[in-house]
Protein backbone atom coordinates (compact mmCIF):
# COMPACT_ATOMS: atom_id res chain seq x y z
CA UNK A 1 0.00 0.00 0.00
CA UNK A 2 2.64 2.11 0.23
CA UNK A 3 4.08 4.33 -2.24
CA UNK A 4 7.57 5.32 -3.04
CA UNK A 5 8.53 6.94 -6.13
CA UNK A 6 11.42 9.51 -7.18
CA UNK A 7 11.04 12.79 -9.18
CA UNK A 8 14.24 14.15 -11.29
CA UNK A 9 15.12 17.89 -10.35
CA UNK A 10 18.15 19.46 -12.08
CA UNK A 11 20.00 19.60 -9.16
CA UNK A 12 18.18 17.31 -6.57
CA UNK A 13 16.20 14.01 -6.49
CA UNK A 14 13.06 13.94 -4.89
CA UNK A 15 11.50 11.01 -2.91
CA UNK A 16 7.84 11.12 -2.58
CA UNK A 17 6.59 8.90 0.31
CA UNK A 18 2.71 8.05 0.07
CA UNK A 19 1.06 5.90 3.02
CA UNK A 20 2.39 5.22 6.53
CA UNK A 21 5.83 3.86 7.12
CA UNK A 22 6.78 0.88 10.00
CA UNK A 23 7.75 -2.37 10.30
CA UNK A 24 5.98 -3.43 7.06
CA UNK A 25 6.44 -0.82 4.74
CA UNK A 26 9.92 1.19 5.43
CA UNK A 27 12.34 -1.69 3.91
CA UNK A 28 10.76 -0.62 0.51
CA UNK A 29 11.44 3.47 1.33
CA UNK A 30 15.15 1.93 2.56
CA UNK A 31 15.35 0.19 -1.02
CA UNK A 32 15.17 3.87 -3.14
CA UNK A 33 16.79 5.47 -0.63
CA UNK A 34 19.87 3.23 -0.40
CA UNK A 35 19.84 2.95 -3.64
CA UNK A 36 20.29 6.72 -4.26
CA UNK A 37 23.28 7.13 -1.86
CA UNK A 38 24.76 4.39 -4.25
CA UNK A 39 24.61 5.97 -7.03
CA UNK A 40 26.32 9.09 -4.66
CA UNK A 41 23.19 11.24 -5.47
CA UNK A 42 24.54 14.57 -4.57
CA UNK A 43 21.09 15.63 -2.77
CA UNK A 44 18.18 14.00 -2.01
CA UNK A 45 14.85 15.29 -0.79
CA UNK A 46 12.77 13.28 0.74
CA UNK A 47 8.60 14.25 0.16
CA UNK A 48 6.83 13.36 3.52
CA UNK A 49 3.24 15.34 2.78
CA UNK A 50 1.72 12.59 2.42
CA UNK A 51 3.03 10.26 5.49
CA UNK A 52 0.96 10.26 7.73
CA UNK A 53 2.26 8.06 10.66
CA UNK A 54 6.46 6.93 10.54
CA UNK A 55 7.89 4.87 13.53
CA UNK A 56 11.00 4.14 14.44
CA UNK A 57 12.16 1.73 11.29
CA UNK A 58 11.18 4.85 9.48
CA UNK A 59 13.21 7.22 11.34
CA UNK A 60 15.88 4.27 11.56
CA UNK A 61 15.59 4.06 7.49
CA UNK A 62 16.16 8.01 7.23
CA UNK A 63 18.87 8.06 9.78
CA UNK A 64 20.64 5.39 7.44
CA UNK A 65 20.47 7.85 4.38
CA UNK A 66 21.68 10.77 6.04
CA UNK A 67 24.70 8.86 7.22
CA UNK A 68 25.41 7.43 3.48
CA UNK A 69 25.21 10.56 1.89
CA UNK A 70 27.94 12.35 4.76
CA UNK A 71 29.95 9.38 3.55
CA UNK A 72 30.33 11.46 0.16
CA UNK A 73 29.47 14.75 1.24
CA UNK A 74 26.05 14.60 0.06
CA UNK A 75 22.83 16.53 1.57
CA UNK A 76 19.23 14.30 2.61
CA UNK A 77 16.59 16.58 3.67
CA UNK A 78 13.32 16.49 4.68
CA UNK A 79 10.28 18.66 3.83
CA UNK A 80 6.31 18.13 4.44
CA UNK A 81 6.43 16.67 8.21
CA UNK A 82 2.74 16.07 9.46
CA UNK A 83 2.39 16.62 12.67
CA UNK A 84 2.36 12.69 14.18
CA UNK A 85 5.96 12.63 11.72
CA UNK A 86 7.20 15.75 13.51
CA UNK A 87 6.26 14.70 16.76
CA UNK A 88 8.57 11.15 16.51
CA UNK A 89 11.68 13.11 15.34
CA UNK A 90 10.82 14.90 18.13
CA UNK A 91 10.52 12.53 20.85
CA UNK A 92 13.52 10.96 18.99
CA UNK A 93 15.75 13.95 19.52
CA UNK A 94 16.37 13.75 15.47
CA UNK A 95 14.54 17.38 14.92
CA UNK A 96 17.74 19.03 15.12
CA UNK A 97 20.09 16.34 13.25
CA UNK A 98 18.19 16.46 10.14
CA UNK A 99 17.40 19.26 8.16
CA UNK A 100 13.24 19.81 8.13
CA UNK A 101 11.55 22.17 6.04
CA UNK A 102 7.91 23.26 5.22
CA UNK A 103 7.88 22.11 2.08
CA UNK A 104 9.49 21.87 -1.70
CA UNK A 105 9.98 25.07 -2.50
CA UNK A 106 12.18 25.90 0.79
CA UNK A 107 14.03 22.91 0.99
CA UNK A 108 15.22 23.34 -2.83
CA UNK A 109 15.61 27.19 -2.06
CA UNK A 110 18.63 25.64 0.31
CA UNK A 111 20.57 24.14 -2.58
CA UNK A 112 23.09 25.27 -3.73
CA UNK B 1 13.29 -1.23 32.04
CA UNK B 2 10.77 -2.09 34.75
CA UNK B 3 8.13 -0.23 36.16
CA UNK B 4 7.12 3.29 34.56
CA UNK B 5 4.89 5.20 36.97
CA UNK B 6 3.15 3.11 39.68
CA UNK B 7 0.26 1.14 37.58
CA UNK B 8 -1.45 0.67 41.13
CA UNK B 9 -1.59 4.79 41.62
CA UNK B 10 -3.92 4.96 38.58
CA UNK B 11 -6.55 2.04 39.37
CA UNK B 12 -8.45 1.65 35.90
CA UNK B 13 -11.93 3.65 36.50
CA UNK B 14 -13.58 1.22 35.13
CA UNK B 15 -12.69 -2.51 34.37
CA UNK B 16 -15.46 -4.67 33.70
CA UNK B 17 -14.29 -7.81 31.03
CA UNK B 18 -16.46 -6.58 28.91
CA UNK B 19 -15.04 -3.07 28.27
CA UNK B 20 -12.28 -4.78 26.72
CA UNK B 21 -11.27 -5.14 23.63
CA UNK B 22 -9.11 -8.22 22.18
CA UNK B 23 -6.92 -8.48 19.04
CA UNK B 24 -5.25 -11.80 18.21
CA UNK B 25 -3.55 -11.41 15.68
CA UNK B 26 0.05 -13.02 13.90
CA UNK B 27 3.31 -11.33 13.83
CA UNK B 28 3.23 -9.98 10.99
CA UNK B 29 4.39 -6.35 10.30
CA UNK B 30 1.19 -6.58 7.90
CA UNK B 31 -1.06 -6.48 10.79
CA UNK B 32 0.67 -3.03 12.42
CA UNK B 33 -1.46 -0.89 10.48
CA UNK B 34 -5.10 -2.90 11.96
CA UNK B 35 -4.14 -2.79 15.38
CA UNK B 36 -2.97 1.32 14.69
CA UNK B 37 -6.15 2.21 13.40
CA UNK B 38 -7.83 0.22 16.04
CA UNK B 39 -5.58 2.16 19.39
CA UNK B 40 -5.93 5.68 17.54
CA UNK B 41 -9.88 5.29 17.49
CA UNK B 42 -10.01 3.94 21.44
CA UNK B 43 -7.99 6.95 21.84
CA UNK B 44 -10.24 9.48 20.33
CA UNK B 45 -13.43 7.40 21.95
CA UNK B 46 -11.17 7.86 25.71
CA UNK B 47 -11.40 11.57 24.86
CA UNK B 48 -7.10 11.85 24.26
CA UNK B 49 -6.14 14.91 22.52
CA UNK B 50 -4.06 14.13 18.90
CA UNK B 51 -0.66 14.29 20.50
CA UNK B 52 -1.97 11.65 23.24
CA UNK B 53 -3.43 9.72 20.83
CA UNK B 54 -0.36 9.82 18.70
CA UNK B 55 1.71 8.79 21.05
CA UNK B 56 -0.29 6.05 22.44
CA UNK B 57 -0.21 4.47 18.60
CA UNK B 58 2.81 4.64 18.22
CA UNK B 59 4.01 3.43 21.48
CA UNK B 60 1.32 0.34 20.85
CA UNK B 61 2.78 -0.25 17.77
CA UNK B 62 6.61 -0.14 18.56
CA UNK B 63 5.96 -3.08 21.19
CA UNK B 64 4.19 -4.84 18.75
CA UNK B 65 7.04 -4.21 16.51
CA UNK B 66 9.59 -5.46 19.13
CA UNK B 67 8.12 -8.79 19.71
CA UNK B 68 8.05 -9.41 15.94
CA UNK B 69 11.43 -8.60 16.18
CA UNK B 70 12.90 -9.59 19.21
CA UNK B 71 10.71 -11.88 21.10
CA UNK B 72 9.51 -13.83 17.46
CA UNK B 73 13.51 -13.30 16.00
CA UNK B 74 10.89 -11.77 12.90
CA UNK B 75 9.06 -15.30 12.63
CA UNK B 76 5.45 -13.99 10.71
CA UNK B 77 3.29 -16.52 12.10
CA UNK B 78 3.60 -15.91 15.82
CA UNK B 79 0.35 -14.86 17.76
CA UNK B 80 0.07 -11.51 19.36
CA UNK B 81 -2.83 -10.67 21.99
CA UNK B 82 -3.80 -7.14 22.36
CA UNK B 83 -6.73 -6.11 24.52
CA UNK B 84 -7.40 -2.63 25.13
CA UNK B 85 -9.02 -1.48 28.05
CA UNK B 86 -11.24 2.24 27.78
CA UNK B 87 -10.61 3.76 31.67
CA UNK B 88 -12.59 6.58 32.01
CA UNK B 89 -9.66 9.07 32.54
CA UNK B 90 -7.51 6.67 29.54
CA UNK B 91 -6.74 3.64 28.26
CA UNK B 92 -4.72 0.80 29.49
CA UNK B 93 -3.29 -1.72 26.78
CA UNK B 94 -1.51 -5.47 27.41
CA UNK B 95 0.57 -6.67 24.99
CA UNK B 96 1.35 -10.77 25.62
CA UNK B 97 3.38 -12.86 23.13
CA UNK B 98 4.47 -16.36 23.58
CA UNK B 99 7.99 -15.96 22.54
CA UNK B 100 11.62 -15.53 24.52
CA UNK B 101 11.36 -14.51 27.61
CA UNK B 102 12.75 -10.96 27.61
CA UNK B 103 15.88 -9.81 29.87
CA UNK B 104 14.71 -6.80 31.97
CA UNK B 105 18.12 -5.72 31.33
CA UNK B 106 18.35 -5.83 27.91
CA UNK B 107 15.01 -3.55 27.26
CA UNK B 108 16.21 -0.27 27.69
CA UNK B 109 16.67 2.88 25.76
CA UNK B 110 20.31 3.99 24.57
CA UNK B 111 22.03 7.37 24.71
CA UNK B 112 20.03 9.23 22.04
CA UNK B 113 23.05 11.53 21.80
CA UNK B 114 24.91 8.94 19.72
CA UNK B 115 23.05 9.20 16.30
CA UNK B 116 22.24 5.70 14.61
CA UNK B 117 19.92 3.70 13.08
CA UNK B 118 18.07 1.74 15.56
CA UNK B 119 17.28 1.76 19.26
CA UNK B 120 14.72 3.90 19.59
CA UNK B 121 11.42 1.74 20.23
CA UNK B 122 11.99 1.22 23.62
CA UNK B 123 13.03 4.92 24.14
CA UNK B 124 9.57 6.15 22.28
CA UNK B 125 7.09 4.09 24.07
CA UNK B 126 8.58 5.39 27.79
CA UNK B 127 8.62 9.14 26.30
CA UNK B 128 4.59 8.44 25.31
CA UNK B 129 3.44 6.24 28.02
CA UNK B 130 2.38 6.83 31.31
CA UNK B 131 3.01 2.78 32.72
CA UNK B 132 5.10 0.77 31.35
CA UNK B 133 5.60 -2.26 32.52
CA UNK B 134 7.32 -5.68 31.00
CA UNK B 135 6.87 -8.82 32.71
CA UNK B 136 7.88 -12.64 32.09
CA UNK B 137 4.93 -15.02 31.81
CA UNK B 138 5.16 -17.74 34.22
CA UNK B 139 5.35 -19.55 31.29
CA UNK B 140 6.53 -18.67 27.80
CA UNK B 141 6.11 -15.36 26.58
CA UNK B 142 5.55 -11.57 28.18
CA UNK B 143 3.29 -9.61 28.97
CA UNK B 144 3.69 -5.87 28.50
CA UNK B 145 1.46 -3.11 29.87
CA UNK B 146 1.08 0.32 28.58
CA UNK B 147 -1.26 3.06 29.95
CA UNK B 148 -1.60 6.55 29.20
CA UNK B 149 -3.60 9.06 31.25
CA UNK B 150 -5.47 12.34 30.14
CA UNK B 151 -3.91 15.51 30.62
CA UNK B 152 -0.99 13.99 32.42
CA UNK B 153 2.06 17.06 32.47
CA UNK C 1 -31.69 -16.76 4.90
CA UNK C 2 -29.44 -19.49 4.93
CA UNK C 3 -26.50 -20.41 2.65
CA UNK C 4 -26.52 -17.87 -0.63
CA UNK C 5 -23.00 -19.16 -2.82
CA UNK C 6 -21.57 -22.58 -1.36
CA UNK C 7 -19.20 -21.70 0.36
CA UNK C 8 -17.29 -24.95 -0.57
CA UNK C 9 -17.15 -24.19 -4.10
CA UNK C 10 -14.59 -21.18 -3.07
CA UNK C 11 -12.51 -22.88 -0.56
CA UNK C 12 -10.28 -20.53 1.66
CA UNK C 13 -6.62 -20.76 -0.23
CA UNK C 14 -4.43 -19.89 2.57
CA UNK C 15 -6.10 -21.10 5.88
CA UNK C 16 -3.63 -21.47 8.44
CA UNK C 17 -5.04 -20.88 11.93
CA UNK C 18 -2.22 -17.97 12.15
CA UNK C 19 -3.38 -16.05 8.97
CA UNK C 20 -6.71 -15.05 11.12
CA UNK C 21 -7.00 -11.75 13.18
CA UNK C 22 -9.41 -12.30 15.62
CA UNK C 23 -11.49 -9.39 17.41
CA UNK C 24 -12.94 -9.90 20.83
CA UNK C 25 -15.05 -6.92 21.15
CA UNK C 26 -18.45 -6.04 23.58
CA UNK C 27 -21.31 -5.59 21.93
CA UNK C 28 -21.55 -1.85 22.13
CA UNK C 29 -22.46 0.40 18.81
CA UNK C 30 -19.16 2.49 19.80
CA UNK C 31 -16.90 -0.69 18.36
CA UNK C 32 -18.41 -0.98 15.52
CA UNK C 33 -16.30 1.65 13.94
CA UNK C 34 -12.63 -0.25 15.40
CA UNK C 35 -14.52 -3.27 13.47
CA UNK C 36 -14.84 -1.24 10.65
CA UNK C 37 -11.32 0.77 10.29
CA UNK C 38 -10.03 -2.69 10.12
CA UNK C 39 -11.96 -5.31 8.54
CA UNK C 40 -11.87 -1.88 5.82
CA UNK C 41 -7.57 -2.37 6.00
CA UNK C 42 -8.12 -6.61 5.95
CA UNK C 43 -9.89 -5.52 2.84
CA UNK C 44 -6.99 -3.02 1.19
CA UNK C 45 -4.58 -6.07 1.89
CA UNK C 46 -6.70 -8.25 -0.13
CA UNK C 47 -6.49 -6.33 -2.77
CA UNK C 48 -9.91 -5.42 -3.51
CA UNK C 49 -11.28 -2.58 -5.31
CA UNK C 50 -13.07 0.77 -3.40
CA UNK C 51 -16.02 -0.96 -3.98
CA UNK C 52 -15.67 -4.34 -2.88
CA UNK C 53 -14.09 -2.78 0.14
CA UNK C 54 -16.34 -0.30 1.27
CA UNK C 55 -19.27 -3.11 0.70
CA UNK C 56 -17.81 -6.15 2.95
CA UNK C 57 -17.02 -3.15 5.51
CA UNK C 58 -20.74 -2.44 5.36
CA UNK C 59 -21.86 -5.93 5.75
CA UNK C 60 -19.82 -6.60 8.53
CA UNK C 61 -21.04 -3.34 10.12
CA UNK C 62 -24.63 -4.27 9.78
CA UNK C 63 -24.29 -7.98 11.14
CA UNK C 64 -22.81 -7.01 14.00
CA UNK C 65 -25.38 -4.21 14.01
CA UNK C 66 -28.01 -6.66 14.08
CA UNK C 67 -26.34 -9.54 16.70
CA UNK C 68 -26.45 -6.04 18.88
CA UNK C 69 -29.82 -5.19 18.69
CA UNK C 70 -31.61 -8.88 17.86
CA UNK C 71 -29.21 -11.16 19.61
CA UNK C 72 -28.31 -9.10 22.53
CA UNK C 73 -31.63 -6.63 22.34
CA UNK C 74 -29.71 -3.76 22.82
CA UNK C 75 -27.85 -4.60 25.43
CA UNK C 76 -23.89 -3.37 25.66
CA UNK C 77 -21.89 -5.62 27.39
CA UNK C 78 -22.31 -9.26 25.78
CA UNK C 79 -19.51 -10.73 23.30
CA UNK C 80 -18.55 -10.65 19.73
CA UNK C 81 -16.27 -12.37 17.86
CA UNK C 82 -14.95 -11.18 14.86
CA UNK C 83 -12.71 -13.62 12.91
CA UNK C 84 -11.00 -11.97 9.77
CA UNK C 85 -8.90 -14.70 7.47
CA UNK C 86 -7.14 -13.31 4.41
CA UNK C 87 -7.42 -15.47 1.42
CA UNK C 88 -5.53 -15.54 -1.31
CA UNK C 89 -8.57 -14.32 -3.15
CA UNK C 90 -10.49 -12.39 -0.25
CA UNK C 91 -11.52 -12.66 2.68
CA UNK C 92 -13.10 -14.25 5.43
CA UNK C 93 -14.95 -13.23 7.70
CA UNK C 94 -17.37 -15.08 10.42
CA UNK C 95 -18.81 -13.23 13.66
CA UNK C 96 -19.88 -15.51 16.64
CA UNK C 97 -22.14 -14.31 19.46
CA UNK C 98 -23.63 -15.42 22.30
CA UNK C 99 -27.41 -14.33 22.36
CA UNK C 100 -30.49 -15.69 21.49
CA UNK C 101 -30.92 -18.06 19.01
CA UNK C 102 -31.32 -17.26 15.41
CA UNK C 103 -34.58 -18.33 14.00
CA UNK C 104 -33.81 -18.39 10.54
CA UNK C 105 -37.07 -18.24 8.88
CA UNK C 106 -36.86 -14.46 10.58
CA UNK C 107 -33.90 -13.19 8.77
CA UNK C 108 -34.76 -12.16 5.34
CA UNK C 109 -34.63 -9.21 3.47
CA UNK C 110 -38.02 -7.04 3.45
CA UNK C 111 -39.39 -5.77 -0.10
CA UNK C 112 -37.25 -2.32 -0.91
CA UNK C 113 -40.61 -1.56 -3.07
CA UNK C 114 -42.28 -0.24 0.13
CA UNK C 115 -40.27 2.85 1.29
CA UNK C 116 -39.90 2.60 5.05
CA UNK C 117 -37.07 3.07 8.10
CA UNK C 118 -35.20 -0.12 9.07
CA UNK C 119 -35.14 -3.72 7.39
CA UNK C 120 -32.29 -3.14 4.90
CA UNK C 121 -29.42 -4.70 7.18
CA UNK C 122 -30.13 -8.68 5.80
CA UNK C 123 -30.82 -7.27 2.21
CA UNK C 124 -27.83 -4.98 2.41
CA UNK C 125 -25.54 -8.22 3.86
CA UNK C 126 -26.43 -10.30 1.13
CA UNK C 127 -26.74 -8.11 -1.90
CA UNK C 128 -22.46 -7.15 -1.06
CA UNK C 129 -21.32 -10.91 0.15
CA UNK C 130 -20.26 -13.76 -2.00
CA UNK C 131 -21.23 -16.06 1.10
CA UNK C 132 -23.75 -15.14 4.00
CA UNK C 133 -24.47 -18.12 6.08
CA UNK C 134 -25.98 -18.21 8.89
CA UNK C 135 -25.87 -21.03 12.21
CA UNK C 136 -26.70 -21.58 15.12
CA UNK C 137 -24.29 -22.84 17.52
CA UNK C 138 -24.97 -25.82 19.52
CA UNK C 139 -25.14 -24.23 22.60
CA UNK C 140 -26.24 -21.21 22.83
CA UNK C 141 -25.38 -17.71 20.33
CA UNK C 142 -25.08 -18.27 16.51
CA UNK C 143 -22.00 -17.70 13.66
CA UNK C 144 -22.68 -16.18 10.35
CA UNK C 145 -20.32 -16.98 7.81
CA UNK C 146 -19.04 -14.05 5.33
CA UNK C 147 -16.82 -14.26 2.63
CA UNK C 148 -15.94 -11.50 -0.40
CA UNK C 149 -14.06 -12.91 -3.42
CA UNK C 150 -12.21 -10.79 -5.98
CA UNK C 151 -13.60 -10.03 -9.10
CA UNK C 152 -16.82 -11.47 -8.76
CA UNK C 153 -18.73 -10.01 -11.01
CA UNK D 1 -17.47 12.28 17.36
CA UNK D 2 -20.24 12.84 15.13
CA UNK D 3 -21.00 16.38 14.48
CA UNK D 4 -24.29 17.77 13.21
CA UNK D 5 -24.77 21.00 12.79
CA UNK D 6 -27.52 23.41 11.77
CA UNK D 7 -27.48 26.56 9.48
CA UNK D 8 -30.22 28.88 8.69
CA UNK D 9 -30.59 29.99 5.24
CA UNK D 10 -33.56 32.31 3.93
CA UNK D 11 -35.50 29.55 2.49
CA UNK D 12 -34.13 26.30 3.69
CA UNK D 13 -32.02 24.56 7.19
CA UNK D 14 -28.50 22.74 5.69
CA UNK D 15 -28.42 20.05 8.23
CA UNK D 16 -24.03 20.17 7.85
CA UNK D 17 -23.29 16.20 9.34
CA UNK D 18 -19.31 15.25 9.95
CA UNK D 19 -18.34 12.10 10.80
CA UNK D 20 -19.30 8.20 10.26
CA UNK D 21 -23.09 7.73 10.64
CA UNK D 22 -23.69 4.40 12.12
CA UNK D 23 -25.66 2.48 14.84
CA UNK D 24 -23.77 4.22 17.36
CA UNK D 25 -23.86 7.82 16.07
CA UNK D 26 -27.04 8.05 14.06
CA UNK D 27 -29.19 8.85 16.94
CA UNK D 28 -27.52 12.02 16.91
CA UNK D 29 -28.58 12.68 13.71
CA UNK D 30 -32.38 11.55 13.87
CA UNK D 31 -32.69 13.99 16.90
CA UNK D 32 -31.83 17.09 14.74
CA UNK D 33 -33.85 16.11 11.65
CA UNK D 34 -36.92 14.70 13.91
CA UNK D 35 -36.63 18.11 15.51
CA UNK D 36 -36.71 19.53 12.36
CA UNK D 37 -39.69 18.22 10.97
CA UNK D 38 -41.56 18.92 14.54
CA UNK D 39 -41.02 22.42 13.29
CA UNK D 40 -42.18 21.87 9.91
CA UNK D 41 -39.31 23.30 8.05
CA UNK D 42 -40.17 23.29 5.07
CA UNK D 43 -36.66 22.53 3.25
CA UNK D 44 -34.14 20.62 5.15
CA UNK D 45 -30.89 19.99 3.37
CA UNK D 46 -28.56 17.40 4.28
CA UNK D 47 -24.93 17.65 3.79
CA UNK D 48 -23.26 14.63 3.44
CA UNK D 49 -19.93 15.90 2.16
CA UNK D 50 -18.28 15.42 4.84
CA UNK D 51 -19.43 11.53 5.72
CA UNK D 52 -17.10 8.85 4.55
CA UNK D 53 -19.58 5.86 6.18
CA UNK D 54 -23.16 5.35 6.29
CA UNK D 55 -24.92 2.58 7.40
CA UNK D 56 -28.59 1.09 7.10
CA UNK D 57 -29.17 3.00 10.69
CA UNK D 58 -28.29 6.42 9.21
CA UNK D 59 -30.48 5.68 5.83
CA UNK D 60 -33.33 5.08 8.08
CA UNK D 61 -32.77 8.09 10.34
CA UNK D 62 -33.09 9.71 6.50
CA UNK D 63 -36.17 7.87 5.15
CA UNK D 64 -37.75 8.71 8.57
CA UNK D 65 -36.94 12.35 7.58
CA UNK D 66 -38.28 12.05 4.28
CA UNK D 67 -41.76 10.87 5.62
CA UNK D 68 -42.64 13.09 8.03
CA UNK D 69 -41.67 16.24 5.49
CA UNK D 70 -44.01 14.32 3.55
CA UNK D 71 -47.15 14.21 5.76
CA UNK D 72 -46.66 18.80 5.58
CA UNK D 73 -45.41 18.92 2.38
CA UNK D 74 -41.82 19.82 2.99
CA UNK D 75 -39.06 18.30 1.67
CA UNK D 76 -35.92 16.68 2.08
CA UNK D 77 -33.14 16.79 -0.44
CA UNK D 78 -29.27 15.13 -0.24
CA UNK D 79 -26.37 16.29 -1.29
CA UNK D 80 -22.89 15.98 -1.95
CA UNK D 81 -22.71 12.06 -1.42
CA UNK D 82 -19.32 10.28 -1.08
CA UNK D 83 -18.88 6.91 -3.24
CA UNK D 84 -19.26 4.49 -0.51
CA UNK D 85 -22.45 6.41 0.98
CA UNK D 86 -23.98 6.65 -2.75
CA UNK D 87 -22.89 2.96 -2.74
CA UNK D 88 -25.62 2.02 0.48
CA UNK D 89 -28.43 4.28 -1.13
CA UNK D 90 -28.16 2.17 -4.68
CA UNK D 91 -27.88 -1.20 -2.63
CA UNK D 92 -30.69 -0.11 -0.82
CA UNK D 93 -32.62 1.21 -3.94
CA UNK D 94 -33.29 4.55 -2.43
CA UNK D 95 -31.43 6.62 -4.95
CA UNK D 96 -34.28 6.74 -6.56
CA UNK D 97 -36.90 7.84 -3.50
CA UNK D 98 -34.24 10.50 -2.47
CA UNK D 99 -33.67 14.14 -4.38
CA UNK D 100 -29.68 13.86 -4.38
CA UNK D 101 -27.92 16.29 -5.37
CA UNK D 102 -24.16 17.37 -6.27
CA UNK D 103 -23.79 20.19 -4.33
CA UNK D 104 -25.31 22.79 -1.82
CA UNK D 105 -26.04 25.01 -4.92
CA UNK D 106 -27.83 22.55 -6.90
CA UNK D 107 -29.74 21.70 -4.10
CA UNK D 108 -30.53 25.59 -3.12
CA UNK D 109 -31.01 25.82 -6.83
CA UNK D 110 -34.39 23.23 -7.21
CA UNK D 111 -35.98 25.34 -4.22
CA UNK D 112 -39.12 27.71 -4.85
N1 LIG E 1 9.59 -7.42 23.13
C1 LIG E 1 10.92 -7.59 23.31
N2 LIG E 1 11.43 -8.81 23.53
C2 LIG E 1 12.76 -8.98 23.72
N3 LIG E 1 13.67 -7.98 23.69
C3 LIG E 1 13.23 -6.74 23.48
C4 LIG E 1 11.83 -6.48 23.27
N4 LIG E 1 11.70 -5.16 23.09
C5 LIG E 1 12.92 -4.62 23.16
N5 LIG E 1 13.86 -5.56 23.40
C6 LIG E 1 15.32 -5.33 23.60
O1 LIG E 1 15.51 -3.93 23.81
C7 LIG E 1 16.43 -3.38 22.85
C8 LIG E 1 16.03 -1.97 22.47
O2 LIG E 1 14.83 -1.99 21.71
P1 LIG E 1 14.47 -0.77 20.77
O3 LIG E 1 14.64 0.48 21.54
O4 LIG E 1 13.14 -1.00 20.20
O5 LIG E 1 15.58 -0.75 19.63
P2 LIG E 1 15.98 -1.87 18.57
O6 LIG E 1 14.89 -2.86 18.58
O7 LIG E 1 16.07 -1.10 17.30
O8 LIG E 1 17.28 -2.41 19.04
C9 LIG E 1 16.38 -4.36 21.68
O9 LIG E 1 17.57 -4.36 20.94
C10 LIG E 1 16.14 -5.69 22.39
O10 LIG E 1 17.35 -6.24 22.85
N1 LIG F 1 -28.16 -11.44 14.31
C1 LIG F 1 -29.49 -11.58 14.33
N2 LIG F 1 -30.08 -12.27 15.32
C2 LIG F 1 -31.42 -12.41 15.36
N3 LIG F 1 -32.26 -11.92 14.42
C3 LIG F 1 -31.75 -11.24 13.40
C4 LIG F 1 -30.32 -11.03 13.29
N4 LIG F 1 -30.09 -10.33 12.17
C5 LIG F 1 -31.28 -10.11 11.61
N5 LIG F 1 -32.29 -10.65 12.32
C6 LIG F 1 -33.73 -10.63 11.97
O1 LIG F 1 -33.85 -10.25 10.61
C7 LIG F 1 -34.69 -9.09 10.48
C8 LIG F 1 -34.19 -8.20 9.35
O2 LIG F 1 -32.97 -7.57 9.74
P1 LIG F 1 -32.50 -6.24 9.02
O3 LIG F 1 -32.62 -6.44 7.57
O4 LIG F 1 -31.14 -5.92 9.53
O5 LIG F 1 -33.54 -5.14 9.42
P2 LIG F 1 -33.97 -4.59 10.86
O6 LIG F 1 -32.93 -5.09 11.82
O7 LIG F 1 -33.96 -3.11 10.70
O8 LIG F 1 -35.32 -5.17 11.12
C9 LIG F 1 -34.66 -8.44 11.83
O9 LIG F 1 -35.81 -7.68 12.09
C10 LIG F 1 -34.54 -9.63 12.78
O10 LIG F 1 -35.79 -10.21 13.03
Amino acid sequence: MLEVTTRNLKNAVVVVIKGDVDLYSSPKVRKIIIGLTKKKTENVLVDLTQVAYMDSSGVATLVEGLQQVGKYKGKLKLFGLESAVREVFELSRLDKVFEIYENEEKALGTLA
Amino acid sequence: MGLKGDISKHPPVSDKAQDAIEFRVPSDPKILKIVRLSVSHLCDLAGFTAEERNGTTLAVDEACSNIIRHAYDGAHDQPIIVTCKLLTNGVQITIRDFGKNIRKSEIKSRDLEKVRPGGLGVHLIQSVMDVVKYERSSRKGNKLTLAKYKNVK
